[in-house]
């Protein structure tokens, strides 16, 4: 079951125009930089991208908002990033803010088969606005839905031709659950190794999620807050 | 009156063996500095990590390790790295026995607002949404009068909300207060030479003044 | 007519090269061992496999691997292993192309009942009810009658259900049906040396019989 | 953070009659075996197990059925065991059947505080009975609540004394679900290892889930369906 293609062109073959794309990453972490990059040089326009963050000015999706690609951003955090704020506050660009946890399990849900489930997060505050509220054990919930995308973006650390993926550290992030719910879900890696090479009891994502696979090149891994303690 | 270290040091106090805690950004984070000596506890990071350490040395930061404040971090021995479902799968399940954040209004009655201000660029909630909704035990740590000095404990909340009836409890430059049912803010303690008179000017929200009111011991 | 390893090698006709595949427990499972030359599936099974391989040799049994019989299996590259509700998470987000399961009745409207038998210990339904209720592509291996001659072909399930309107194919002994969404069993293939009036005979739900039937090429 | 207890007796401590608890493994792989048989000895009653299947006559949960200490089952399949029919058929045994996928999806929800979900398993059958439906996407779907327990007893292939939890094979089956949904976790594990030698990024439970872990003697690891092929 061979799902490696050549490079992050031929992967991202089918995006178009107004689709929805999921992005994989946190902040700047694990973020799928040569699949943004291949983006940038489609030039694929209206495009709805769920992604925890909005990368920064330079880099990540804040590429794409300068290529003005995005039409829509749905997020829970986007701080980091002025062009982001000058679209939004002008209107170009329609922003959906949601709780991060509500997020990652929406996105859990649409992969797995799940239309919607009960949460406490967001009750009482805008986010439940025009949501069905229900009281479980004396706490009031509210009803939220799935999240799917035409395409997911994700990026790993190790896979293989069946399209395993293994994350590293905190780059794991949204990645396993962007993959789930993508139609198509495109990964990139770090290292694409020989099948068999990966060990079944320790894959982060089975293959059964992955549609296309390539090995990236020169990773940047931008740190956005280096911070570091002072040798005593 | 406290400096935002000295807030982060009283919050400390608060930790009990075994406990799995959430730091927000900003004054929360300086909670880390100040465990009580004998007191074992585990920093959760929402971005998805257990058992966090301090900051890298300089030249071993790694890009793949961050904290959700997007610092580099490291791991101490017997944390575990996992993905976002899993980490608010902790957190809505009540796994997290403190969670402590900022805020830039508290109600009286618990409600909390630190998300967004009208007509200002709108950052987003990230996971305080989650957080606030699903702790137990949440201690908000936050100046208690905001620039212009007026009091950041309200009878209500005049910013959009980020969780309704939550915060139990606040620890701010002048006091610690307790968020009661019905009656709003307890105080609790004072700060090192913070009258009662400047605790009350400074809270425009309920506040309940029960007896003697110690000096906190720092 | 065919056998039951018969009936397995017709299904496997039906993979297609990149499918995803949960085989079931009796005949369904001997589809694995007529895969045509050329086309490559993988196997899951809803106890947390995908990628699962033969039976082991003798002595190299491994009782912390097994499928959802209970049986020893081995592992092929490239599989992975998971938890439970990860497993189901690829079952009802459709991500297997192709189930595979036994029935003791399906209705002609693409109900089916393969659980339960009022009266008699009821086992459970297993996997069997996520299983109908996700797949996109259901196929039915049984035979056409029970063990009294009555036909397990229906009008209607007589049992009580396990899915609603989900076979889309049954492959019995005597023939290979489509489920019409509306009109009743269509006759697609007759079994080697089976006519058409014996399938209408052993065939109690509605049966639709356009023009020449072809027989199976085995 | 020292959460290892010397054994399976010390494990249990606090399971009382009448309680309910979950109970890792599918068949009898992945069981919790000490701490079955130490609850056989402890002797507590009217017990409500939520395990996916009730063991054979002789291993597994069918112990503490032959000693009477269950009041009700909850599983998806329990065909293995003719002690657990005759118990059934005469009425002393309750037993809820639930669709398996709905089962671990109810432990996970339990876990993560989520207290209800939209599956489609089950709609149009006798599972649906009393339940809310609703139709997303032109499919119907019902609505499923989450499953607590005041114990889950799990078990591992490896673990620390933090709680973190490696399971081997398809012994990992319903273990992690659990472990998130047990008010009280106990784990017990194969090989119980220092702090540190866990690598981080391949554990499948964090410690977070686990209160109490102890390391388990003398696994019997018994085989169901013992299936080989023949040596060409």
């Amino acid at each position: 079951m061979n799902k490696i293609v050549k490079n992050a062109q031929e992967a991202i073959r089918g995006i178009n125009d107004g689709m929805t794309l999921m992005v994989g990453g946190f902040g700047l972490c694990g973020i799928p930089e040569n699949c943004i990059s291949a983006l940038v040089k489609l030039g694929a326009r209206n495009l709805t991208c769920i992604s925890n963050n909005a990368g920064v000015d330079d880099f990540g999706l804040g590429l794409l908002l300068q290529n003005k690609q995005i039409k829509k951003m749905i997020s829970s955090y986007v701080g980091e990033n002025e062009e982001f704020e000058r679209q939004m506050l002008s209107g170009e660009l329609e922003v959906d803010l949601i709780p991060q946890g509500s997020l990652a399990e929406r996105c859990r849900a649409g992969g797995a088969g799940i239309p919607a489930f009960f949460t406490p997060a967001g009750y009482g505050t805008e986010v439940a606005d025009g949501k069905e509220v229900r009281v479980f054990n004396g706490k009031p919930h509210i009803l939220e839905s799935a999240l799917t995308a035409d395409f997911a973006l994700v990026k790993a650390w190790k896979g293989d031709q069946n399209g395993n993926l293994i994350f590293k550290g905190t780059a794991r992030n949204f990645n396993p659950v962007m993959a789930m719910a993508g139609k198509i879900t495109i990964a990139e890696v770090e290292h694409l190794v020989e099948p068999g090479q990966l060990d079944p009891n320790f894959i982060h994502i089975p293959g059964i999620f992955v549609q296309r696979i390539f090995e990236g090149v020169h990773y940047e891994k931008r740190i956005e807050q280096r911070t570091v303690r002072q040798r005593i | 009156m406290l400096d935002r270290n000295g807030i982060a040091r009283r919050i400390a106090q608060e930790l009990r063996n075994g406990w799995y805690v959430n730091l927000g950004i900003g004054i929360p984070t300086l909670v880390a500095n100040y465990i009580p000596e004998g007191i074992s506890v585990e920093f959760q990071s929402e971005n998805g990590l257990l058992g966090m350490g301090p900051f890298p040395y300089e030249g071993e930061e790694d890009a793949d390790l961050i904290n959700a404040g997007k610092q580099t971090v490291t791991m101490l021995p017997g944390g575990s790295i996992f993905d976002s479902s899993m980490s608010f799968a902790m957190i809505r399940g009540q796994h997290i026995q403190l969670t402590v954040l900022g805020a830039m209004e508290v109600a009286d009655n618990g409600d909390i607002a630190n998300w967004k201000i009208p007509g200002k660029m709108v950052k987003g909630m990230g996971g305080a949404m989650d957080l606030v909704a699903s702790a137990d035990r949440i201690i908000v740590a936050m100046s208690h009068t905001n620039r212009k000095g007026h009091s950041k404990l309200l009878p209500a909340c005049s910013l959009p909300l980020t969780g309704v009836k939550c915060v139990k409890r606040v620890v701010t430059n002048l006091a610690v207060l307790d968020v009661t049912p019905n009656d709003g803010f307890m105080l609790v303690e004072r700060a090192p030479g913070v009258s009662i008179r400047e605790i009350q000017d400074a809270t425009a929200g309920r506040l309940i003044v029960n007896g003697d009111i110690p000096e906190m011991k720092m």
